[in-house]
């Protein structure tokens, strides 16, 4: 379990990691954090002739700040060091909660936010998150810079707007608006698992305990973090009493097509989606009168 | 497992299965496949070439018509791959099946798909969806050439009469017992055609394999490009 | 391929060597400099076997390369001892009965090293949380969430 | 006086883990073998096909390739490796070292690269081209024995190695007039060894003396060295088989013997060359043996009462591409009575070749499965008769009083199944009185009011372990003044350079600190057998005690010489032995070695001086002890996601007399992490075409110190009249009955709901499929 031969690049600024992409384009892939990436080396299903690892770019790409209503996280920032980002975990709760089950301390010290989300695996937790906010994402290469949004990002399995030659420079994500409560409830075999099903809510509720805005995503059940909106309709507007809950699973199994695989049956998926989309609504509601 | 797939395409049917029955314009449909030579007897030999995010593979072997019948318009071809690492085996019995339908014609798939090897380990997980998801990309891009390079059919043009075609009787696809124990049956709806991203046309049939393994791995590896 | 100079210090001693693009961290511990404590179990990021401290961050030495050590401070199991004396985690581990046939045993000591850095572990769950990166399979884990707990008074 | 407190029995801290602790700890890989060569094995990534050729030209060519070989370059030392334990019914094919025609399974070795590293071999097997003919495959004993399946052995008449039959009584009659009967299917998926190293071997030849010295990981150097020296057609005095002192874990696979310990030692003489070849991860998935895979067809026979009068079991069992022996299949089939007396018994395995790799033991050996379907049967006999399943066991375990005790049918040593001694009631209640039987009933049904599902489940087993034939033990005063004492059997992490201290200690009456263990070489000790089957303290420690008693006898016989007194005058004091009346009269080991061993060129002995302090035992076991325990579980499940709380497990454990009970807790807690992987995690799938689907610690889920629960361990000791020790194994019990207890505890969790367990490993998903099947049902 030796990775095959490549040529190791290690650009000292952004300007040469982007010329690098774009010199090298398809037969190159960004290393950031590598918790992914490598293991598909040493099984020799990766080969690639460049890798190019950022992570000597600059202390600036590493250094996630939070400015007025906007989270800003760069290339480098990694799980651990948002996860224990006081400021950030206050204004979003969410993605701290979500971070903490993403495998284990040893990953999460070196894996980064902007590389999860660009390996856009549909069941992991970073990209379910994303796509309950309202996130930019910044995409970089020697030609300029674009932003798209989540939905326009994840595109299927593993695959992103990104262009060969361009690397996920940052993300920038929107505080929900105050008053917003938010959930993530995964289910996994085992600690630090990948979910057999997670769901990630926003929740904005009136005061009378009314939901008046909500967002929902599901992991793991589709070829892209799932936006669950026929639920979101169906719950907004009203209190999320055992009857809309009920009605809200049922909703959930009837919007979600997860495949099966050796740990879970499709069907499995299906039901234990439709269980989690409830205890998220409940969890919501319970947070919001709590 | 097996893929089914089946897409109306607006054009005669006799058209839609004579553009079907020639290798080439397959492989020009399907997504990193090359014709590298012709030997004769209705087989070629080719390669799929693949890249899915770090993930490469190249499949290289023969391909074979194995029996057309231009009577019910119903085709089988056979690949059999061979990764370019040792690393495995890819094999496809496919059974193509055009028929009338309002609106032009209706072609069918029926894909086997067996893969051996590596890759084969780490990917079941998914690998139906991406499978699906792959068959329907060949399905756009039949009838994206099709429909671009042939009108609309004369709905008053005559039917060609199935009996003036001479085709010999279709022989079945060769069974594997082995490939038939996998109970795996995959059914898709005729496909939205929607535009793909050029990425996602790059490589479908190694996406199919590791995709599952990305997303396990990504389980408790999480993290990182 | 190119080999790559770089300077690491490994358990406060600096070493300049020159490696290939794709060695492993791991490897280059284990194979350059004969540091053989960190061991391979899964090479994939699973196991914790091989699990070092970069940097004072707990790492997998099989999921990084040896060039991307360049200019870091490496600890691993040979830099635990204080001398010729155990130091109080090891000695916990050695009175709990926290080891078995021992492969893992760097790991789990690299990985709870730096858990104890970042803080006292004081309950039992909180003991499973910190050791659940790495694998053990002699041991049922009893022993090493005693030996955690223990040496974190 | 003998100033010493006994060894046996106590708690001593393990000599071993110093060097562990500060990483200077020496596995296989870790070996500094100057200039060898890295190998790496080139596998066959289809479950059976037919290789029609290969050309390792290219691989050749590579810069850093010294050389490369396929299966028929192999020809000289292509023997069949034979399987270990046999049956005249046997159908079996050649598992050859490297196959130059045919391959079985996903994994199984083709060809093999040597270069300079392991990178550059891994880079060069890519390069070697090789078609093969993909042939018709069998992913599991359902397709196996179905009609007109694919064949896994192209040239076979059906899939089936073997059937094999116990009998007792009348099982037919019994089953006929039995007041009542059940029946249940059950099924146990397959499952690995997973030891933290995987397997590794190295090897050095001398030209000179045309000697192989071979490093291997292996848990047997003894019958590694037999069967090398029948593959070679060498002597064996020309092979040192070596188990490094630091061995990464065994559980079973590493006791077989496989076709890269063949090649490897071949390649260094053919070489000239030292080479080393250290599976990984990846290879160790396809490649390194695993077990467990059975379908039990279980039907039981009770009267009113609940007591038992006939079981029946049919079982299929997964052997694998290739049968490396029947150990597994024949303790299946003793294992099913279990601790009950059942006077009419009847099991009957039919053990089936499938294209996925062979099996073999690990951890629990066949037991598990068979206390599986038996243990879940007991239960559904209590739900039928609605009797507590506690007082249901207690109502058929045998009663102590009547060891030992002849179950009526064969154990796998030869021997009839006779259980040498146990109280098993005393355990079964010793049990559950630490789980708070009773309150947990009552919290049960409190939980239930409740609306929740807490279940209690309980298993108890009985295991025959310490097998014969014998093992060996070989004590010498060095000439330092130490006493060495030489095992044949290796270690992987057991603490035996402690535990046989420990016993010499006691038998010498002197301080451990001067005895020195030394395991696992062949050249040192000339026969052994082997670490397997919970066997060594209950065979090596009987032998350790006796040789060191001899040796007390030639260090007193000679130190009365020295000194000038009669021997039993003498007592040990520290490295001396002096007259118990007078300390100052005394000599020291060094003395005698100086004596006795070295003694002085040219010259004579002094008068009544016997040379060469070295003594030797073998002990060879009349038959199979008994060891035996209770597990008892309180889960709580989640129905809708399937999740499984432990809430409190216990293990009663009766492994006789016990050496050092630390020792043993770490081998039972660290068993019942084994055993609870089995019961709730661990899943070596294959596809139904033999594809291996779980090749990674991302797909194979290994359980974490957060998945296991604090265990309460409570120990009984009824010493085995076997052995002078009265020991009996310990390495399996805790893996052995935990997916049978955890089985038992979800299903009568999940009692109200009606959903039914008969799956292990116990996953969520087949824990709320099952109760979502039971609700689509009900």
């Amino acid at each position: 379990m030796k990775p095959a031969p490549f040529t190791y690049h290690v650009p000292r600024s952004l300007p040469e990691a982007l010329d690098l992409l774009a010199e090298h384009g398809d037969d190159a892939k960004v290393l950031a954090g590598g918790q992914s990436l490598m293991p598909m080396l040493n099984f020799r299903l990766a080969q690639i002739e460049h890798l190019v690892d950022i992570n000597r770019i600059g202390a600036e790409h590493a250094t996630p700040r939070v400015d007025g209503a906007t989270i800003t996280i760069p290339a480098l920032a990694r799980q651990r060091q948002i996860e224990r980002n006081a400021e950030i975990v206050a204004a979003l709760p969410l993605l701290g909660a979500a971070l903490h089950q993403v495998a284990h301390p040893q990953i999460r010290n070196r894996g980064t936010i902007c590389g999860s989300l660009a390996h856009a695996d549909p069941a992991a937790e970073l990209p379910t998150v994303l796509s309950v906010v309202d996130a930019t994402f910044t995409l970089a290469s020697a030609r300029g810079v674009r932003t798209v949004d989540v939905a326009e990002f994840f595109q299927f399995y593993f695959t992103t707007a990104l262009e060969p030659d361009e690397l996920l420079l940052q993300v920038d994500i929107r505080k929900p608006a105050p008053g917003t409560v938010t959930v993530f409830r995964e289910f996994a075999t085992r600690r630090g698992d990948f979910a057999l099903g997670a769901i990630a809510a926003t929740c904005r509720f009136d005061a009378s305990g009314t939901v008046v805005d909500t967002r929902i995503a599901a992991a793991g059940v589709s070829a892209t973090p799932l936006r669950l909106t026929a639920v979101e309709q169906l719950v907004t507007g009203t209190d999320l009493n055992p009857e809309v809950l009920a009605a809200a699973a049922d909703a959930t199994s009837a919007s979600v097509e997860p495949t099966g695989d050796i740990h879970a049956s499709a069907d499995y998926r299906r039901r234990l989606t439709a269980t989690l989309l409830r205890r998220t609504l409940a969890a919501a509601k319970e947070e919001h009168h709590g | 497992m097996l893929i089914e797939n089946a897409f109306p395409v607006a054009a005669e049917p006799d058209q839609v299965f004579e553009f079907l029955q020639d290798a080439h314009n397959v492989a020009a449909c399907f997504p990193g496949a090359e014709l590298l030579d012709e030997v004769g007897d209705d087989t070629y030999l080719g390669r799929v070439k693949i890249k899915v995010g770090p993930v490469t593979a190249t499949y290289s072997g023969t391909a074979t018509i194995v029996s057309r019948d231009l009577a019910t318009r119903t085709a089988v071809l056979r690949a059999e791959g061979k990764d370019s690492r040792g690393a495995g085996s890819a094999n496809a019995t496919a059974r193509m099946h055009v028929e009338p339908a309002d609106e032009g014609a209706t072609v069918e798939f029926a894909t086997e798909l067996a893969v051996s090897g590596k890759l084969a380990q780490f990917g079941r997980g998914i690998m139906s969806d991406v499978s699906a998801r792959m068959v329907a990309q060949l399905a756009d891009a039949v009838r994206d050439r099709i429909q671009t390079s042939t009108p609309p059919p004369d709905p008053d043009a005559p039917t060609p009469d199935p009996d003036q075609t001479g085709a010999p009787t279709p022989s079945s696809a060769p069974a594997d017992p082995g490939q038939t124990e996998a109970p795996q049956r995959i059914r898709t709806a005729a496909p939205a055609p929607t535009p793909t991203p050029a990425a996602l046309r790059a490589g479908p049939l190694i996406r199919a394999v590791i995709a599952g393994f990305f997303r396990r791995l990504v389980a408790r590896l999480r993290r990182t490009s | 391929m190119a080999e790559h100079p770089i300077t690491v210090t490994v358990n406060d001693i600096e070493y300049q060597r020159s490696v290939p693009d794709r060695l492993t961290l791991a490897d280059f511990l284990r194979e350059k400099l004969r540091l053989t404590g960190t061991h391979l179990g899964c090479e994939h990021g699973v196991c914790g076997a091989c699990t070092v401290i970069v940097d004072g961050a707990a790492v997998r030495s099989c999921l990084m390369l040896a060039v991307q050590a360049d200019g870091c401070q490496v600890e691993t199991v040979e830099g635990l001892a204080e001398g010729p004396e155990l130091n109080p985690l090891q000695q916990a581990f050695q009175r709990n009965y926290a080891l078995q046939c021992g492969f893992c045993t760097a790991g789990f000591l690299m990985s709870v090293t730096a858990a104890l850095r970042d803080g006292p572990v004081t309950t039992d769950t909180e003991a499973r949380d910190v050791l659940s990166g790495n694998i053990c399979r002699c041991t049922g884990y009893t022993g090493l969430v005693k030996a955690v707990l223990e040496a974190s008074e | 006086m003998t100033g010493t407190v006994p060894m046996i029995g106590a708690s001593v801290p393990r000599r071993e883990d110093r060097r562990l602790l500060i990483g200077r700890g020496r596995y296989l890989d870790d070996l500094d073998l100057p200039d060898a060569l890295a190998v790496a094995f080139l596998r066959s990534p289809h479950p059976h096909a037919r290789i029609q050729r290969i050309d390792v030209s290219a691989a050749l060519a590579m810069p850093g390739v010294v050389a490369a070989f396929t299966g028929a370059d192999l020809a000289p030392i292509q023997r069949p490796l034979a399987p270990k334990v046999l049956h005249p019914d046997l159908v079996d094919f050649p598992r050859l070292p490297m196959p130059p025609h045919e391959v079985h399974y996903v994994g199984e070795p083709v060809a093999v690269v040597v270069a300079d590293t392991r990178y550059l071999a891994e880079d060069a097997l890519e390069l070697i081209d090789i078609d093969y003919e993909e042939l018709p495959s069998v992913g599991s004993t359902a397709v196996a024995l179905a009609e007109n399946p694919p064949l896994a052995h192209a040239d076979a008449e059906s899939n089936i190695a073997v059937r094999l039959r116990q009998r007792s009584g009348t099982p037919e009659d019994a089953l006929r007039t039995a007041p009542h009967r059940l029946s249940g299917e059950f099924h146990v998926i397959r499952g690995g060894g997973h030891s933290m190293e995987p397997r590794a071997v190295a090897a050095r030849f001398e030209p000179a003396t045309g000697q192989v010295t071979i490093w291997d990981t292996t848990q047997s150097p003894h019958y590694a060295r037999q069967q090398l020296s029948l593959a070679y057609d060498m002597p064996e005095d020309d092979i040192r088989v070596i188990a490094p002192p630091d061995v990464g874990g065994g559980f079973g696979p590493k006791a077989q013997f496989y076709g890269e310990e063949v090649v490897v030692p071949w390649l260094a003489m053919t070489l000239g060359r030292a080479v080393k070849w250290v599976e990984d991860r990846q290879e160790n998935f396809v490649a390194t043996m695993m077990e467990r895979a059975q379908t039990h067809r279980i039907e039981v026979g009770f009267d009113d009462n609940g007591k038992l009068l006939v079981v029946r079991d049919f079982i299929e069992h997964d052997q694998g591409a290739y049968c490396a022996g029947l150990q597994v299949p024949s303790i299946t089939t003793s294992t099913v009575p279990g601790p009950y007396r059942i006077p009419n018994i009847h099991t009957e395995l039919i053990a089936c070749y499938t294209n996925a790799v062979p099996t073999s033991s690990v951890r629990g050996a066949g037991r598990p499965q068979a206390v599986f379907a038996m243990e879940r049967m007991m239960d559904r006999i209590a739900e039928y008769l609605d009797i507590d399943p506690a007082e249901l066991r207690r109502r058929n375990l045998i009663p102590p009083e009547e060891f030992p005790y002849q179950v009526g049918i064969m154990f796998r040593d030869g021997s009839p199944l006779t259980y040498d001694s146990g109280d098993f009631p005393a355990l079964l209640d010793g049990t559950l009185d630490r789980l708070g039987y009773d309150a947990a009933r009552e919290e049960q049904r409190v939980a239930r009011e409740h609306g929740r599902y807490v279940g209690i489940g309980i298993a108890v087993y009985v295991e025959g372990c310490g097998l014969g034939p014998y093992e060996g033990a070989k004590l010498r005063l060095t000439n330092q003044g130490r006493i060495l004492v030489t095992l044949a059997a290796a270690g992987q992490g057991q603490g035996y350079e402690t535990v046989y201290a420990q016993i010499a200690a006691d038998a010498l009456e002197m301080d451990m600190a001067h005895i020195d263990v030394t395991t696992g070489d062949t050249g040192r000790i000339p026969f052994g057998q082997g670490t397997f089957a919970s066997r060594i303290t209950a065979t090596a420690g009987p032998a350790v005690f006796d040789a060191a008693l001899q040796m007390r006898e030639r260090l007193f016989d000679t130190a009365s010489r020295l000194i000038g007194c009669d021997p039993g005058d003498l007592t040990v004091s520290g490295d001396t032995i002096c007259l118990d009346t007078d300390p100052e009269k005394s000599v020291s080991l060094l003395d005698i070695a100086r004596a006795a061993n070295i003694g002085k060129h040219g010259i004579t002995l002094r008068d009544g001086i016997k040379p060469g302090i070295e003594t030797v035992s073998y002990f060879a076991p009349a038959r199979a002890a008994y060891a035996s325990g209770a597990h008892a579980a309180i889960v709580e499940v989640d129905p809708d996601t399937g999740a499984v709380r432990i809430v409190k497990y216990v293990i009663g454990h009766d492994c006789g007399n016990v050496i050092n009970p630390r020792l043993v807790d770490g081998q039972v807690l660290g068993g019942f992490a084994h055993g609870l992987g089995n019961a709730l995690y661990e899943e070596a799938a294959y596809d139904p075409d033999g594809q291996p689907q779980a090749t990674s610690y991302l797909d194979y889920t290994l359980v974490s110190a957060a998945e296991v629960p604090p265990v309460e361990l409570f120990h009984l000791h009824t010493p085995s009249p076997l052995n002078p020790l009265g020991a009996k194994g310990a390495g399996e019990g805790g893996t052995i009955p935990a997916p049978a207890a955890l089985a038992n505890a979800i299903e009568d969790a999940l009692r109200p709901l009606g959903a039914r367990i008969t799956i292990a490993p116990m996953t969520p998903a087949r824990v709320a499929d099952a109760v979502h099947a039971a609700r689509q049902d009900g």
